[in-house]
């Protein structure tokens, strides 16, 4: 019976997952960012949808739910955030954020 | 099935002073529109109110031990210690806030609800027995963070904390969920109980590489929530830039929170594998400790020399977490709520000290503090001794407590550099001591403010419960250690 | 039966309440009445406990309940006295109430007079604690209490920066040494299982030597580190000269009479523990020598009035450790005791000195000042005697007491006290025949201190010609282990015809052939700046310890450092030693994604690290 | 058949989440992200995940992406300007994600055999009614308490984003 190895999608989540921490360290607008952060959530959610076929159970896509739930609510607040940086900072560029320090 | 569907009274009365949290934070949000802008204070004395009750519930709950909701959450004596310090630390952060937040941004009323709803989250890190409900504990906890840190949403240091906070504290979010999804996938389980008996079970456990580095993951966003090097970074800019009587909550209630936590899951699901993790966390603690104790020594802005002394002592802390034993777990109990007071009454004074928009922050701004101010001055030494670990202060027998249990663990060498470390430590508190009795305030300065009742409250009763830890230990320290065995409860 | 030993320390602590409440708003003499009254009271308090439990063969212990109960660990909230406490209790209390007088005409000019008293008598409140305490952490509870308030008392005259920096110094250096000390308390902790004297030292005579040796021996060392610290001994002693910034009355009684003698009364009170650790004694016993020696020669080249008798104290601190060094317990309490008066009458008498010229304390300034400040004379030179050791004064007995035992154990040990107590004759008949003898050399005209001054200076000198008579030894018999040995009268008069010699050579340098010193010192040159510069101790830490870490921090900063950085150093404040501290901004940026670096960094660590920990099982 | 669904869905996932992170304009990367995410529904169907698939496509690429975009138009967020200010990341960021990536994949590969096959409709338990009813039973505490958390981010937008203070 031809199937696809569970590792692969493993690896495919790890590598989503690395390259959203590459969009957080090397994109330097705050949005990008924050969307990297998203591109990371999800690359987790497919190892637990993946894990949750490999013990033939629901509970991982619960998980993944759940973690559906958080990254939402996560968006609304974290663009609040954004927005108001914006309007004290008329910049979206990370690195002019930096008057806290040392 | 519909029995699945309803609870039992027990499971609710478990659950009780969340319940309790988070109707009194619907019910404030609720009431908040109705209030004119000058009453909006009316919304802090309802959470208060609530808070109080809630700690109420936490009594009513203490008497049913137990697990609920299908072994989601358990009610033990450390969940028990660690609801009662979270929901004291936000009794008297709302307490702190009364006039703070009026006079900061006077037209809102949401920042009491979501103080309440933040110290809900942290209540269910505290009772959460698998993982699912810690994470979505720590998500409750961690938003409202995060907003009330930019709460002042017209002071570019304010949003820049909660940006740097929000950002950041997601980045390791997605650490610990990807530890969570390696771990689900190694046991097939996320409760932590479940997953400590397969761990410890030599013929059906998983590769230990793979559940090492599940821990790790995990650590990592752990670590992070606690500012333990070197993921400490975020500290000192985000208590910096949150305003003063939040970072007091800050560096208080979620770390706790985050250390019942971290405590939880060692001890009870990765118990077994404690010599992977224990040479870990020995690093981690001494980085903390001398990391936070080394950059305090340069500042000269009082919020930020406390929030690299709020590393150190985090890392003090881990000294005891690294013990991995009953004594350790209770000296982390113990440490938290005697640091808890002393860090909001140290936090309390800023708030009072530092005025309206929080432009007195520097040391320069303390000086002759004792001849204006001197019971404002009085208690703050109360809390810088406290810090330093002097004895009859709680910080003493903090410390005292903490390295005990890690030469019982045999930690010789972590225990000399603790030492060490908190004898450089001394140099920094006593920076702020020197300036406010023995020099002279600086030209041009302001007459002494009175004292607002709501901080002169905190200030006194900080003061008093470092004061009592300090003296009489054992009141404390009795429930620490009923509280430590988690092993008890299988 | 109970006798209240409670109220011993709760008295002084009962004033520093009130005077710290109330001083404000209330006259100087309600103040001070209120402030000598506790400690009088106290005092009597004393008395009439000692003579109600009369002869105290056993100590008297009294549980006031348990103050912390953990676990297995317990520790009991108790007071207990046996002869060395009750040595102890009238030495703190009497000098401490003839102190608590002087002071009255001290400060009468000083402000903060309430804040004067207030932590005058909180730190009785806390050495006597110190004293009463049956086990260690009440005696640590003591111990960090009265530095807190000497430091408190040094930094008194905020205004001048000297103090504060004195008060710093003195607060740094005693934190090295409450290392020491808290460490050796986890260590008995984890050995013993308690903290009690009365568990910890029975533990002891039972261990079997072998098993001793390694712990026992680290224990005694980590509290000789705390000792070094509190009780001014090598390589810490540096904090105490400094300290002088200080009230003299706050010299007399915290850095002469009382305080520092916290260390010798700690270890005399461990003795259990240090017999079992012959080696730690030799160490102790060492240090106590070289700090005698090291500190007397840094005295004769003094000219600050204050730092003369600062060195000396230094160095009889010195003698005593040298005494609980080798064994002679009681020896070294008796020259405590002795000490206590004398050194307190030196403090005393240079501070009528500098009060009759309204702050002057340079030796070259002074002279011929007997004639102007009869009493101060007359009692300094009676302190003089006693200290020099010139029998029948205090100073000779228990001096002695201490060479003998010194000489039984080592007999070069003796040989380098008795030189010392040569050296201690000249430098204090210096500082008095320059202060007494030749011509007045200052300015203003000088005036002889009020009674309530110059009482004090009578009956401490009374004390110091008489002392030696005191029988405290034998007193002290049944409380230590018994020491072999016989009076050895050949040693005796060695030691004394050194003291007197010392004497002579001080008459003759200052007295007879004045300008002489200066010729001699000439002739030395270096070897004389070597001393008078204090050994450049205080360089050598600056070189050894601070210097590098600067260096260091400062040459790493310029090669790796963000541009915000450099800018941060070159506009940089604060002191140099801070800059260690600077090195750990170089990760503060303040950038996000930098900050997101270091938390990768640290995940892929954790990761390797636990991977490999995980896998290698 | 399975491989080759995969393998399609697994090369547009990847090759979307690099251009999310390569690209310099904020609307590409959003655009991108929710190819990444429409990939990730298939995968999910192929893994039998079939309500998890739809509220990936709902929730997240219907919703939350288009709130990203909606902000990403309302700040008209233009190109990020080149040059970084952050040394760490230029001297370690790269190692540390090759690092990161080949540790793990390599943990991986020793831990899951490869005989281990997802085979589509083997696994049929992620349907509706098999989520619901675990939602509704199993986990009903972790679904009354996600709602709080719900409600604190709407307050967290309200306080944040709300009425203008003039």
């Amino acid at each position: 019976m031809a199937g696809v190895p569970l590792a692969w999608y493993l690896i495919l989540s790890a590598i989503l997952f690395a390259l959203g921490i590459a969009g957080f360290l090397f994109r330097r607008n705050l949005i990008t960012m924050f969307m990297s952060i998203e591109l990371m959530l999800n690359a987790v959610n497919l190892s637990f949808v993946a894990f949750s076929y490999k013990f033939g159970r629901v509970d991982g896509q619960i998980f993944t739910f759940f973690v559906m739930v958080v990254a939402a609510a996560e968006a609304a607040v974290g663009l609040a955030i954004i927005l108001a940086v914006f309007r004290t900072r008329k910049t979206l560029a990370v690195d002019e954020i930096d008057s806290l320090k040392y | 099935m519909p029995a699945d569907f309803i609870p039992s009274t027990q499971d609710l009365l478990r659950l009780l002073p969340e319940a309790v949290l988070v109707a009194a934070g619907t019910i404030g949000l609720v009431l908040e529109p109705l209030l004119r802008d000058s009453r909006k204070r009316v919304t802090g004395v309802f959470s208060l109110a609530g808070l109080i009750v809630a700690l109420w519930a936490v009594v009513v709950s203490r008497a049913y031990p137990g697990t609920a909701f299908r072994n989601m959450i358990v009610v033990d004596g450390f969940a028990t210690f660690f609801r009662t310090l979270v929901i004291a630390v936000g009794i008297l952060t709302v307490i702190l806030s009364l006039h703070y937040i009026q006079r900061e941004r006077p037209e809102s009323g949401e920042f009491y609800p979501l103080l309440v709803f933040s110290v809900a989250g942290q209540c269910l890190m505290a009772v959460g027995n698998e993982l699912i409900v810690i994470f979505i504990g720590l998500e409750i906890s961690s938003i409202a963070s995060y907003i009330l840190a930019g709460y002042l949403r017209d002071d570019p240091r304010s949003n820049e904390s909660g940006l740097k906070y929000f950002l950041l504290g997601s980045f390791a979010t997605a650490f610990f969920l990807y530890g969570v999804a390696w771990i689900y996938g190694a046991t097939g389980t996320t409760n932590l109980r479940e997953i400590g008996d397969i761990i410890a079970k030599p013929e059906i456990r998983p590769p230990l590489v793979i559940v090492g580095t599940s821990a790790a993951l995990m650590l990592v966003g752990l670590a992070f929530k606690v500012a333990a090097a070197p993921f400490q970074i975020w500290a000192a800019d985000v208590y910096q830039g949150a305003p003063a009587p939040v970072t007091a909550f800050l560096a208080a209630g979620p770390k706790a929170a985050a250390f019942a936590v971290m405590v939880r899951i060692l001890m009870v699901a990765f118990d077994p594998i404690g010599a992977a993790w224990e040479p870990l966390l020995w690093i981690v603690a001494l980085a903390t400790m001398t990391i936070g104790n080394f950059a305090a020594l340069v500042q000269d802005n009082i919020k930020r020399l406390l929030a690299y002394s709020s590393i150190a002592h985090a890392g003090y802390v881990l000294v005891a977490v690294t013990a991995h034993s009953d004594a350790g777990s209770a000296a982390v109990m113990f440490y938290l709520a005697a640091y808890a007071f002393m860090n909001v009454g140290a936090f309390a004074v800023v708030t009072h000290v530092a005025r309206a928009g929080e432009r007195r922050l520097s040391l320069s701004d303390f000086a002759g503090l004792a001849r204006r101010e001197p019971a404002v001055a009085g208690l703050f030494t109360i809390f810088l001794l406290s810090l330093i670990g002097i004895p009859l202060t709680g910080g003493f027998f903090g410390k005292f407590y903490i390295f005990k249990a890690a030469l019982e663990s045999r930690l010789y060498l972590l225990t000399i550099l603790g030492l060490l470390n908190s004898a450089v430590a001394a140099y920094y508190y006593l920076r702020v001591l020197v300036a406010m009795y023995f020099h002279e305030p600086a030209a041009g300065t302001v007459e002494a403010m009175p004292v607002t009742p709501g901080v002169s409250f905190v200030l006194w009763f900080s003061a008093g419960a470092t004061l009592l830890l300090g003296i009489f230990p054992t009141l404390v320290l009795q429930f620490a250690d009923q509280g430590a065995s988690l092993a008890l409860v299988r | 039966m109970m006798e209240q030993l409670w109220l011993i320390p709760a008295l002084p602590l009962a004033g520093f309440v009130v005077n710290g409440v109330l001083g404000r708003r209330v006259s100087k003499a309600v103040v001070h009445t209120v402030a000598i009254g506790t400690v009088a009271l106290s005092f009597l308090w004393v008395l009439k406990t000692l003579s109600a439990l009369m002869p105290l063969e056993t100590a008297h212990v009294e549980r006031y309940g348990t103050w912390i109960a953990s676990g297995s660990l317990e520790f009991a909230l108790e007071f207990a006295v046996d002869r060395l406490t009750a040595v102890m209790l009238l030495v703190v209390t009497g000098v401490g109430l003839v102190i608590h007088i002087y002071s009255v005409g001290y400060m009468a000019h000083e402000g903060g007079y309430y804040r004067f008293f207030a932590f005058l008598n909180l730190f009785m409140f806390f050495m006597l604690t110190l004293v009463l305490a049956n086990n260690f952490l009440l005696l640590f509870v003591g111990w960090e209490g009265v530095g807190l308030c000497s430091y408190l008392l040094i930094g008194f005259y905020f205004l001048r920066r000297s103090a504060t920096t004195a008060g710093n110094k003195a607060f740094i250096v005693n934190r090295i040494g409450d290392f020491g000390f808290s460490l050796a308390m986890f260590l008995m902790v984890v050995t013993f299982g308690s903290l009690d004297f009365a568990k910890v030292f029975p533990a002891v005579e039972k261990m079997p030597v072998e098993a001793a040796a390694g712990v026992v021996t680290a224990i005694c060392l980590l509290l000789f580190v705390g000792a070094t610290g509190k009780s001014a001994q090598i390589p810490l002693y540096v904090w105490l000269p400094d300290a002088m910034e200080g009230p003299t009355p706050v010299s007399a009684l915290i850095h002469a009479a009382t305080m520092v003698t916290a260390g010798v009364y700690m270890i005399a009170r461990s003795w259990p523990l240090f017999t079992h650790a012959p080696l730690a004694m030799d160490v102790v016993a060492t240090i106590g020598l070289l700090t005698a020696l090291v500190a007397a020669t840094i005295g004769m080249t003094q000219f600050d009035i204050k730092k003369v008798f600062a060195y000396s104290t230094v160095s009889q601190l010195g003698y005593m450790i040298l005494g609980v060094g080798v064994g002679a317990f009681g020896a070294g309490i008796f020259h405590l005791v002795t000490h206590a008066f004398f050194k307190a009458l030196l403090f005393l008498g240079s501070g009528s000195v500098i009060h009759a010229l309204s702050g002057e304390q340079d030796l070259r300034k002074m002279g011929g000042l007997r004639k102007h400040t009869p009493i101060t004379f007359v009692t300094l030179v009676c302190a003089g005697v006693a200290i020099a050791g010139v029998p029948p004064f205090s100073g000779f007995f228990s001096k002695d007491e201490i060479l003998l035992a010194a000489h039984h154990h080592h007999p070069w040990m003796y040989w380098i006290g008795a030189l010392t107590a040569g050296i201690t004759a000249f430098y204090v008949f210096r500082a008095i025949f320059l202060c007494f003898f030749g011509e007045y050399r200052g300015e203003g005209r000088p005036h002889e201190s009020p009674p309530s001054m110059t009482i004090p200076l009578i009956v401490l000198a009374a004390l110091s010609l008489g002392g030696g008579f005191l029988p405290v030894p034998h007193f002290l018999d049944p409380v230590f282990p018994a020491m072999e040995g016989q009076h050895e009268s050949a040693l005796v008069f060695v030691s004394v015809a050194l003291g007197l010699a010392g004497i002579g050579v001080a008459a003759w340098f200052y007295v007879l052939r004045p300008g002489l010193a200066d010729r001699v010192a000439a002739s030395l040159g270096g070897l004389y700046r070597l001393v008078y510069n204090k050994y450049f101790v205080d360089e050598i830490y600056w070189a050894a310890v601070v210097r590098p870490v600067v260096g260091g921090s400062r040459t790493l900063l310029w090669r790796v450092m963000d541009a915000g950085v450099i800018d941060g150093i070159v506009n940089g404040i604060g002191g140099r030693a801070r800059d260690a501290g600077r090195l750990v901004r170089l990760l503060q940026s303040g950038n996000i994604r930098s900050y997101a670096t270091w938390v990768l960094l640290g995940s892929v660590f954790a990761i390797i690290g636990m991977g490999l920990a995980g896998g290698l099982r | 058949m399975d491989t080759f669904l995969f393998l399609i869905f697994a090369a547009i996932a990847v090759g979307c989440g690099v251009i999310v992170v390569s690209q310099r304009h904020p609307i590409h990367s959003a655009i991108s992200l929710i190819g990444v995410m429409g990939s990730l529904a298939v995968l999910y169907l192929l893994l039998g995940a079939e309500f998890i698939a739809a509220t990936q496509v709902l929730v997240y690429a219907g919703a939350v992406m288009v709130l990203f975009l909606f902000v990403i138009m309302l700040l008209n967020a233009g190109v990020e300007p080149p040059g970084g200010k952050s040394w760490p990341v230029r001297l370690l960021g790269i190692p540390l994600l090759v690092v990161l990536l080949g540790v793990v994949s390599f943990l991986i590969r020793g831990w899951i055999p490869v005989k281990e096959t997802v085979v589509f409709g083997s696994f049929t338990g992620g349907g509706p009614r098999d989520v619901g009813g675990a939602l509704f039973t199993e986990y009903l505490l972790p679904f009354e308490i996600v709602s709080v958390l719900i409600l604190v981010a709407i307050l967290g937008a309200v306080v944040l984003g709300g009425k203008e203070i003039d």
